[in-house]
């Protein structure tokens, strides 16, 4: 099998799984509670994580790194917590037209609530984001820009840092959505200046159900916990309760334990390989995919249009065969893709299509796989254009 | 190359409708009943629209961008209700569901919409070959 | 090593464990958006993950069936949605003494928002619930009740569906917490007539960051989404967005697959036992285990005194050893019990403690394991009753 | 029996103040410096608290519900830091952190509370010798 939906979910090396099994057989216990030497183990193992993914994108505090289920539970903290608590009637929020669901249907709702307005950064030609939209959209009204590090349409990698700066010099804050970065490249949270950055584990090798929430320690520490419950709690009278420190006060109830290590795993994998060495990697099998993927006869290609400037995601169309039909063919030959809207129906409409075919890369893939590929998608052309009539 | 599994699914009348969808046009906004449905799953959408002429459906046309499978679907159905009354359509619709979910029976009454059971075999694409019927399922529904 | 911490967390048998290895092994892809066949097969493992727990709590229908990271989180999205949705300044939501902070300070921080009264129902002599104090305490302002099932405290299980019909009867939701009864004896929502029902996986044999929200689908129906983006959504314009219908409207962004799955194995594994069994088993092991400790010379436990009304949760204190001496002594002899407050600070108070020894069984554990816990914590009680001076 | 593992933690010395506490009596809510510290891993609470006479710390005393650590190292510390002014007893309470967190160091200066050092190989029950320490540290970052 060729597994190239990447952008979707990864596959899991051997070194997650038995992180996993270890926990499961060896120190589980619930964490942060039992006074005995196996709870102990597991709390040592879960904060270990934390430290991991601390290092991973360059956090400045352990504290600042939260779990959460994933970038879509990150999303939703941000705008039920610090988006509820700071955003008031005619303030606005900004976001892009490459934006995933998770991070435009969380700012509608909050938008609507409280009667602020959602605005869209343009994209240019290419796929692009409009710096000079983005630019003009900020005003002293904007109060929260979030927009994707990486697209997982386009093949864009947005600049963050500038966006950053932006964003600041308005008086907002800025969140990056890392959920199709932070697994293929290296992620410096302090250089990038921004306020928060969300991401998911099973995206970067690690297990479903756990994700990061990073988040500034001076405005984190400001904001009030997502969920109440468990061990992020200090003292609870009948009326009242206090809570724990940062990072537990929000991390209610039993965390995803085994989800938090694996992850810690999955750090540790990527971190061995090096992250620089994951990108360059990723990069030469797009220089060699994307030219010969544009070359078959009727394609268009979404985003950049050289490899130079094309993340791993690559998004494309075929005229005379529908992305479904092409991902059905694909799939009878062992070869998966997505296709569909990639939740990002805004984007659809903006780039004036109903779906596309996605191939995503990883670590793992190769470039037979990709001749194999180009092979296979010809002679589903054949297929599909012979006359039926 | 294993491409041949696909004929189950992409049979020759199927790829025929596909490339020369019948009843394939855009609104005129004037049809008496008109619905836009939408498969959440990939994004097609679907356009279908009919007028009522003495409780039977007349100028039935579809529109809109969807794969093979949900264009030979929506051609073989607008070919098989068209001049149906109610009653008859909604067997039909509940035949093409019973077909669809894989389920036994005797479908002739489908005619050449029979041969999308092999839909039942791609169950990732079943919503393709259905969208069509839930939406004159759906403006069926509505009394007027 | 002995492991009596089950209220906090239970032990994973092997079928579990390998059900996570197997998916992320062989299925190993996103649910509910592919077109290929392993997202297929994923999804299908995820859905049939759901029919499984429907079956297990007898609810009417698979779309009651929501999967959460845990109790916590079912409990506090019921305060963030069907709360916030429903109770207003006056209301009075009703709780008892004896309650899991989980199950308290999601409902304090709802009626602080609104201005309405969180009630607690008293407690008898023996820790049961009091019915005529519920019965006083209800009137047609109340809204909610929410109640423990089953204690993780007191080795209590409560009378629900009495409750429920109170409850109904003057116009409010009935809400168990399962959190301690679901592991440990059948479950029929319908029978206990609750609207809603919740519990976490890591507490009966499946893995962590897993749980789960039943809700009686007309009231569930109603109810606003906790969190948006991902799979729940079916079309999304600029600034709103429609979304799926149930159960998969509140269930946003990638789910956790593994743990779904994994939960689903933990079903099959008690359903193969068999609940009553699992109830009649733990209910031999109380009755062993009960009248050995009450023997101890200057022991208290706390809940019922007699083993028939007492659950596999046993809470004690010696005169003469604080109970965290008294777990790290039984921890060096490889015994692992909990001491503490067990998350229920306002039952401390009640009971006019700071903490309590807890033992807490399952399936697992054995009268031999009883026997020399006895044994050692006479040795133990030697031990630090020794004149040091 | 693996009980003498205990010994490194129940030494004797700690036994015996757990037993019989020094300054262990009710607060009067007359003196002016008091405090209530919560331990929530695990729910004991310490009460402590002093006067203040020429800079120097008088009368300190501590009450509350705590396992025989908690209570041997409230002992302690009050023992210790009795009649010793602002900057003494925050030297003191750096020190004991600092063997608490099990990094090396001459901790001579602590005494008796030296014996403690033993529940470094407990780390679960380190909030407990330290909770005592903490509420003093916050008493004196009170400016009167
Ligand atoms: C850019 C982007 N943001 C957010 C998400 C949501 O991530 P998750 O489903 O793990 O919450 C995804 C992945 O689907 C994504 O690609
Ligand atoms: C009665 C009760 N309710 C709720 C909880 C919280 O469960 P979780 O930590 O899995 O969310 C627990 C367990 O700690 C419990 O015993």
């Amino acid at each position: 099998m060729i597994y190239f939906d990447n952008a979707a979910t990864s596959q899991k090396p051997q070194s997650v799984i038995d992180s996993l099994v270890d926990y499961y057989q060896n120190d589980n216990a619930n964490v942060h509670r039992g006074i005995y030497e196996l709870s102990e183990r597991a709390t040592n193992a879960y904060e270990q994580a934390r430290d991991k993914v601390q290092n991973f994108i360059h956090a400045k505090k352990r504290e600042e790194v939260l779990f959460t289920r994933g970038t879509t539970e990150s999303l939703n903290w941000l705008a039920s917590t610090y988006g509820a608590e700071n955003i008031k009637q005619g303030d606005e929020i900004l976001i892009s037209y490459m934006e995933h669901h998770s991070n435009i249907v969380p700012w509608q709702q909050l938008a609507q609530r409280v009667g602020a307005n959602l605005k869209y950064i343009n994209l240019k030609a290419d796929g692009t984001l409009d710096l000079t939209d983005a630019e003009e959209k900020m005003s002293d009204k904007t109060k929260i820009v979030s927009v994707t590090h990486a697209s997982n349409v386009l093949g864009v990698v947005n600049p963050i840092k500038e966006l950053a700066q932006m964003a600041h010099e308005h008086g907002a804050i800025m969140i990056a959505d890392g959920a199709q970065s932070a697994p293929h490249m290296a992620i410096d949270v302090q250089d990038m200046d921004v306020d928060f950055f969300a991401f998911s584990g099973h995206k970067m090798l690690g297990p479903t159900g756990i994700g990061i929430l990073y988040g500034r320690y001076e405005v984190l520490n400001k904001m009030s916990p997502a969920q109440f419950g468990g061990e992020m709690i200090e003292l609870v009278d009948l009326q009242e309760a206090t809570f724990q420190p940062l990072p537990w006060r929000f991390e209610a109830g039993t965390p995803n334990i085994a989800g938090a290590i694996g992850l810690g795993a999955a750090v540790d994998y990527l971190t061995n390989i090096g992250m620089p060495e994951v990108e360059a990697y990723e990069q030469s099998l797009v220089s060699y995919a994307l030219p010969k993927i544009k070359k078959i006869p009727g394609v268009t290609v979404y985003g950049p249009q050289d490899s130079e400037h094309h993340s791993g995601v690559i998004a494309f169309n075929l005229d005379s065969v529908h992305a479904h039909d092409l991902a059905t063919a694909l799939d009878q030959e062992g070869i998966e893709v997505r296709a569909g809207h990639h939740c990002t129906q805004p984007l659809m409409r903006h780039l004036d299509i109903a779906a596309t075919v996605r191939v995503s890369l990883y670590i793992y893939n190769t470039r037979e796989e990709i001749d194999h590929f180009i092979d296979i998608i010809g002679k589903i052309k054949e297929y599909f254009n012979r006359e039926f009539a | 190359m294993s491409l041949h599994n696909l004929d189950n699914l992409y049979r020759q009348t199927i790829m025929a409708y596909a490339q020369h969808p019948h009843n394939y046009k855009p609104m005129l906004e004037t049809e008496s009943y008109h619905i836009r449905k939408y498969n959440p799953n990939c994004g097609d959408i679907i356009d279908l629209a009919f007028n009522m002429n003495d409780d039977k459906v007349t100028n039935i046309h579809f529109y809109g961008d969807g794969c093979a499978i949900s264009k030979a679907s929506a051609s073989m159905m607008t070919d098989l209700v068209s001049g149906k009354n109610r009653s008859q359509i909604t067997q039909l619709v509940e035949q093409f569901s019973k077909m669809a979910r894989g389920e036994d029976g005797d479908f002739k009454s489908l005619g050449e919409a029979q041969i999308l059971s092999g839909v039942t075999k791609f169950p990732t694409r079943v919503k393709c070959a259905t969208l069509a019927w839930h939406a004159l399922d759906e403006l069926l529904a509505i009394e007027k």
